[in-house]
C-alpha cells in the first residue's frame, strides 16, 4: 500500500486530507472523527454538511458517516481526554485540534496519557489515536493562532510527529497516521493547506519515520518539513542560478526522525542548512545539528545553519509578520554563507 | 436588587458606546470586502448592549478581559478607535503597534487585559484581576466576558471556583448568543441557562436581557455593586444574538434565516434603547442623531489615519519581547 | 429507584475484596517502615466500600478509570495482588513489567484503564471508554473514580459536560474523602455536596454513604443500569474518609485526631460491613474468618514471591515505548 | 545586590527557597505566594503552619504572611490564569506548580498568555510572575512526577527559565526571578533540593542569563545544568585521574542562555559535552550543540556528545530509573570518547 501507482489528480492539500480520513473512515468501522465542528453542526436532523472545521477540511463527511463525525463542545481537555480512553478501549479516535497554538488547554492527555501508557503498562496497551492540528504562520492571524508548536510533541516519548509538505503525502501520512496503532500528532501547515498536487486516488500510506529527497543536488544540503519544504525548493532553484547544487530533503516525520537520511545527506555534501517555521529553542533545527555534530561530525565541512522563525510571539502586522517568517531568501543567503 | 435608573450622561455615553461599536464594525465588514484588511475578524454586532450595559458600571480602575470578539468590549472600556484601527490595518501607530491585531487588543491605561484567541482564557485573567482588588484593596471590580461555548471551558470552571472560594470582586459575564461557530448552544450546553452552573460554587446569579441596555445595565450594576461590597462574586448571563457570522465572510449556510431575522428585525439593541430612549422622553432624538454623526466622522477619520500610517519597521521585530533583555 | 439486594455470593467477593484492600495496604505500610518499597504511596484504607460497591455491579467488560490512590479500585477490579505487590517492588514480574509503580497500575484485561498520578486526568479517560461502549455498542459502561480535589478540576467539567451532551454510559463516582492533601473539602469546595454539579450538565446525580457497601451498591447499581439502559450518565458522590494520611509517610499534624477518630473507630466500612451481614444473617462469622485467612496468606505469599522476583532487565529501558518502531 | 558577602551557612536548598521566599514577601508587599496547599491549610483558624507544599518547602510562612500565602483548590489551569491576571493588574505573584510534570494541566496560561502579553500589547505589559515548580528523577516517582520538562518552557518565546544546581544559586536565582518584570519558571530539581551547600544570610540576586563556570579546566567542557552539574563535577574529578582536565559550566539560565559563556569554555577547550536530566528530543542540550556548531564551529575539535535521560518515559523500578538517568559514569564516558 505504500506505492502510490493509479491515477492521480490535482488537489489541494486539504481535500487530500478529507480523502484520507473517508478512505480510513470506509475501511474500518473503529475510526471516529471528534471536534470542535467537524460535522459543523450537520448532525442535528436541521444541520447542513457544508461546513466541517472552521478551515472547511471536513465538509461534507457527516453525510456519510453521520454516527462516527463528533461536534465537541468547546472543551479540549475533555475532547482529548475522551479520545485517549476511546482509543485505548477499541476506537481509533482522529481528533481535530482546530489550531495547534490551543495545545496549551489540552497538553496533558498527550503529554502524561497517550504518550505514556503503553509504556508505564509494561507494554500492554495501544492508543491509536490521530490528532490533526494546523500549524504555522502566513495568515496574519497573529501570537495565538498561527505557532509551529510540533517541537512540543516531538519532543514527548511515545508520541509521533508527521507534517507534510503537498496534498501526496499529506493524504498518505495522515492514512499511516491513523492506522497506527502509536498515537500519531499529524500537522496540517497553514502554508500548503491550500496548494495542490497531483494525489494518487487509490488508498496508500506514506510510512511514518521516513524522510525524501525531493531533489538531489551535491554542494549544500537543505533538510526542510510542511511549509519549509517548498521555501527549499525554491531556494535551491535560485542557488541553482548561482551554479550552488543543492540537495532538499524532506522530513515529513518529526519524531521518530529519519537519522540515516539526515547523515546521507550531509555525508553528500557536507554542508547543511535545516529550515523551520517553528521558533528556534529547543526545536527540530536544534535536533538536526545537533545530529550533524554528533554522529555526522567527520562529514561536516563547514557549520550547520538554522533559518527559523524569529525568537518572539508572532506579530500580526504583514511586514512584521514576513520578517518573523523564515524564506527562501534567508535559506539562500544561509546557503551562500557556506560557500 | 435595589434597580439602578441610569442617568442622562450615562445614557448618553451608552448610546455613543453601542453606535461606535456597531459603526465600527459596519465599517470594518466593507474594509475586508475592500481587502483593506487581514487576519481573522469576529464582529461583536447584535451584542453591543451587553458591553455597553456592563462597562457603564465601570472605571479605568476596574479590570475587564475580553474575548475572540473583542471590539465591543474594548471600546465600551473607552479604548480609544482609532488605535483600534490603526492596529487592525497592521500599523506602527496600532494600539498594540500592530503586534496584536483583532485578537489581541489591550490597553491597560483603560483596564482593558485584552481581547484573546483562546476560548475561556480571559476568565481566569479576570479572576486574577479581582484577586489583584482584593489584596491591594483597590475598591476594583474584575470582569471577564466571555461566550457560552467558553463557559465549556475547564478555565471557566476552575475559575468560578476559585472566586467563589475567595470570594472575590470578580464578575463573570456569560455572553451567550446562541452560538459558538457554527454549533448551535443547546447542542453543546445541556442547561437551558448558563447561569444555572453558578450553583456549583454556590455563586450569586444573574439572567439579563441581553439586548436590553437598561437591564443588563441594572443587573451587571448590582452584581458588581455587591462585588465591591466584598460579597463576592456573580455570575450574569446575558441573552444575545450573533447578527452576522462567526467571522466575518462566514457564509451562514448553517443558521435558520428566520431565527436570524427575528432577532435582527425585533430585537436589535441599539433599536430598543432608542425606542425606549425616545419613548421615555429620557433623550432627544436630536442627540442620538448628533452621535450617529459623531461616530460616523469619528470612524472616518480613524480609517483614513490608519490607511495613511506607516507600517511597523521590520527592524523592530525583536523588541518588546522582555522587559529585561 | 429500585434497591438491588446483594446475592450472598456477591457479600462474599465484596467482603473479600474489602478485606484484600485493607491488608494489602497495611502490608505496605509495614515494607515501607521496613524501607522495602520506594516511591510515592497512597492508602486507601477507609474507602474500601466505595470500589467494592461499585465494581460489584461491573464486569471485565466495563472500564474504570483511577487515582492516584489507585489500589483499591484495582483489586476490586479484580487486578491480581501478585502482579500488584510485584510492581511495587519494581520487579520484572511486575503487572507492568516494574515500569508503572503504584500510581500507574493498569490491567486492560479487567477493564482497569490505570490509576494515575495526574489528578482529574481519569475522568476523561472513562469518558472515553463509554464513548467506545455506547459508539460500538457492547453493553458495557466507564466508570471515573475521582476525588473530592478532582472536581475542581477543569478536566472533571469538560467531561461531564461532554457525557451528559452526548448521553454516554457513563458513571463519575467521586469519593468525597474530606481532604484533598492537607486541606479540608470545605475550604475549596464552596458547595455542601459535590453531586451538586452535576446540575451544571443537567445530569443526573446521587449521593451515597461511602462507608456502607450495600449503599454504594445498590446507588452505584441504580446508575450503572440506568448508563446501560442508555440513559445517560450519573455523578454519584460517596461520602468517605481517609483513615490515614495523604500518602505513607504523611505526619497527619494538620488534622484533628477527633475527627479521625470519629471515623476510624465508628464509621469502619470492614465494620459496618461485618456488623450488618452478620447481624442479618446474610453472612456466616466462619465465612469472614476463613476470608481474613485466604487473604492474609494471598497477600503474604505476593510478598514472598515479590521479593523473590528479578528486578527488570535495564537492557530493555527502551522497550514498549512505541508498538511500531 | 549581586555579590554575597557576608555570613553564610550551610543549608538544604530548600531551605534556602524558603529564605529567598521570606525575604522577597518582606521587601515587597506585592509578593504573594499560591498553590495546592503552600499554607498546608494553615491559613485557617485551626490550621498549623506545619505543613507548607507537598514537599515542605514553604512551611512557615503562612504564620509570618498570613494574607499573602494561599492555599489554592487542585486547579492548575485556574491557579496559572488567576495568577498572569494578577501579575498583569499590579501583583508579583509566585506560583507553586508542585511538579513540572502537570503543565500539561495549566500550559495555555503560559504558552498563550504571560509569554505573548508584553510583546502583543505593544510593550505596555508586564507580566511579574514567578513559578517554582519541581523537576527531575531519583525519587522513583515514576512516569508522571520525574519529567525535566524545562524545554517546553525554555522554548518559549517572552518566558524566562533558571534552574540552580546549589542551595546559594537557587536563593540568589528566586529572588531575581521574583523581581524580574518578566515572567520566570524556577526549577527545583529533585536532585538537588535537599543537598545543602554554603548560602550567605543577606538579599542577593543572581543575574538572570549568566552561566558560571564552576571548575576551570583545559581539555574538555563539560556543561550541567541543575542536578546535572554535580555529575559534571564527578566526572570531571574522576577525569582528572586519569590526567583529562574538564572545564565544568554551570548553565543556570536555560533562556535566555549565556552563548557566550558557553563559546568561552568551547573556545577554550574545544571538546564539549552537555548533561541534562531531560530527554534528549527538542531539548537544551541539542540548543547547546547547535550553537556549537554553528557560532562555534570554528573552536570544535570533535563531536559535541550529549549525554541525557533516555528516550522514553521514566520508570518506576530502582534498576530502570538509574539505566534512564545521565550519570557522573556516563559523562566520563562521552568526555574520554572526545580525547
Ligand atoms: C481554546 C480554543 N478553542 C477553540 C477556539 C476556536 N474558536 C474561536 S471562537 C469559537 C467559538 C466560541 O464560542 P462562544 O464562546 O460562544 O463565543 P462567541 O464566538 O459565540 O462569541 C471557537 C471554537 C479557540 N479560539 N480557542
Ligand atoms: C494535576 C495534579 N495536581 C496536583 C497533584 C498533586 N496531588 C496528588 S493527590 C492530590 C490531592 C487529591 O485530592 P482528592 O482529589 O480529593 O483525592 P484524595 O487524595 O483525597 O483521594 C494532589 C493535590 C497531582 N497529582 N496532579
Ligand atoms: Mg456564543
Ligand atoms: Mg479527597
Amino acid at each position: 500500500m505504500t506505492a502510490p501507482t493509479k491515477s492521480a489528480r490535482t488537489i489541494p492539500t486539504a481535500f487530500a486530507i478529507a480523502e484520507a480520513l473517508r478512505i480510513a473512515m470506509a475501511s474500518d468501522p473503529d475510526v471516529i472523527l471528534m471536534g470542535e465542528d467537524v460535522a459543523g453542526g450537520g448532525s442535528r436532523p436541521e444541520g447542513t454538511d457544508e461546513m466541517g472545521g472552521i478551515l472547511s477540511v471536513t465538509r461534507g463527511l457527516v453525510r456519510e458517516f453521520p454516527d462516527r463525525v463528533l461536534d465537541t463542545p468547546i472543551s479540549e481537555m475533555g475532547i482529548l481526554g475522551t479520545a485517549v480512553g476511546a482509543a485505548l478501549t477499541g476506537l481509533r479516535p482522529v481528533v481535530e485540534l482546530m489550531f495547534m497554538d490551543f495545545i496549551g488547554t489540552c497538553l496533558d492527555p498527550l503529554l502524561n496519557q497517550a504518550s505514556k501508557f503503553r509504556y508505564m503498562f509494561g507494554g500492554k496497551a495501544r492508543v491509536p489515536l490521530t490528532v490533526r492540528t494546523v500549524t504555522g504562520a502566513g495568515l496574519q492571524a497573529a501570537a495565538q493562532h498561527s505557532q509551529s508548536l510540533y517541537w512540543i510533541t516531538a519532543g514527548i516519548p511515545g508520541l509521533k510527529t508527521v507534517i507534510p509538505s503537498n496534498a501526496a503525502d499529506a493524504k498518505g501520512l495522515l492514512l499511516a497516521a491513523i492506522r497506527s496503532d502509536d498515537p500519531v500528532i499529524f500537522c496540517e501547515p497553514k502554508g500548503i493547506l491550500f496548494l495542490s498536487t497531483d494525489v494518487p486516488e487509490e488508498d496508500y500510506e506514506v510510512p511514518i519515520g521516513t524522510a525524501k529527497v525531493v531533489r538531489a543536488g551535491s554542494d549544500v544540503s537543505l533538510v526542510g518539513m510542511g511549509a519549509t519544504v517548498g521555501m527549499a525548493l525554491a531556494a535551491a532553484d535560485e542557488l541553482e542560478r548561482d551554479g550552488i547544487s543543492a540537495e532538499v530533503l524532506d522530513l515529513r516525520s518529526l519524531a521518530p526522525l529519519d537519522e540515516d537520511a539526515i547523515l546521507a545527506t550531509l555525508a553528500k555534501t557536507g554542508r547543511l542548512v535545516v529550515v523551520d517555521e517553528a521558533t528556534p529553542r529547543c526545536g527540530i533545527a536544534s535536533d538536526i545539528a545537533a545530529l550533524c555534530v554528533d554522529k555526522g561530525f567527520d562529514f561536516l565541512n563547514g557549520p550547520v545553519k538554522r533559518v527559523t522563525a524569529a525568537m518572539c510571539p508572532v506579530p500580526f502586522s504583514r511586514v512584521l509578520e514576513e520578517a518573523y517568517m523564515p524564506s527562501a531568501a534567508r535559506v539562500v543567503e544561509a546557503a551562500r554563507g557556506l560557500l | 436588587m435595589r434597580t439602578m435608573e441610569p442617568t442622562e450622561e450615562i445614557l448618553l455615553v451608552a448610546y455613543r458606546t453601542m453606535r461606535t461599536i456597531r459603526s465600527f464594525e459596519e465599517k470594518l465588514v466593507e474594509l475586508v470586502t475592500r481587502g483593506k484588511l487581514g487576519g481573522f475578524l469576529h464582529t461583536y454586532i447584535g451584542e453591543e448592549a451587553v458591553a455597553a450595559g456592563v462597562c457603564a458600571n465601570l472605571s479605568d480602575d476596574d479590570h475587564v478581559a475580553s474575548t475572540h470578539r473583542g471590539h465591543g468590549h474594548c471600546i465600551a472600556k473607552g479604548v480609544d478607535v482609532r488605535g483600534m484601527m490603526a492596529e487592525l490595518f497592521g500599523a506602527g501607530s496600532g494600539i498594540c503597534k500592530g503586534r496584536g491585531g483583532s485578537m489581541h487588543i489591550a490597553d491597560l491605561g483603560r483596564g482593558m487585559l485584552g481581547a484573546n484567541g483562546i476560548v475561556g482564557a480571559g476568565i481566569p485573567l479576570a479572576t486574577g484581576a479581582a484577586l489583584t482588588a482584593k489584596l491591594k484593596k483597590t475598591g476594583g471590580v474584575g470582569v471577564a466576558f466571555f461566550g457560552d461555548g467558553a463557559s465549556n471551558q475547564g478555565a471557566f470552571h476552575e475559575s468560578l471556583n476559585m472566586a467563589a472560594n475567595w470570594k472575590l470582586p470578580a464578575v463573570y459575564v456569560c455572553e451567550n448568543n446562541g452560538w459558538g461557530e457554527f454549533t448551535p448552544t443547546e447542542f453543546v450546553v445541556p442547561v437551558a441557562d448558563i447561569a444555572e452552573r453558578a450553583r456549583s460554587y454556590a455563586m450569586h446569579s444573574l439572567i439579563a436581557d441581553g439586548m436590553d441596555f437598561f437591564d443588563v445595565y441594572a443587573k451587571s450594576g448590582a452584581a458588581i455593586a455587591r462585588a465591591r461590597r466584598g460579597e463576592g462574586p456573580t455570575l450574569l448571563e446575558c441573552k444575545t444574538y450573533r447578527f452576522a457570522g462567526h467571522y466575518v465572510g462566514d457564509t451562514l449556510v448553517y443558521r435558520n434565516k428566520l431565527e436570524a431575522d427575528h432577532w435582527i428585525n425585533h430585537r436589535d439593541p441599539l433599536q430598543i434603547f432608542t425606542s425606549r430612549v425616545v419613548g421615555d422622553r429620557l433623550l432627544a432624538v436630536e442627540d442620538l442623531q448628533r452621535i450617529d454623526r459623531e461616530v460616523a466622522d469619528r470612524i472616518e477619520e480613524a480609517v483614513s489615519a490608519a490607511e495613511a500610517a506607516p507600517l511597523p519597521d521590520p527592524g523592530d521585530l525583536l523588541e518588546d519581547v522582555y522587559v529585561q533583555r
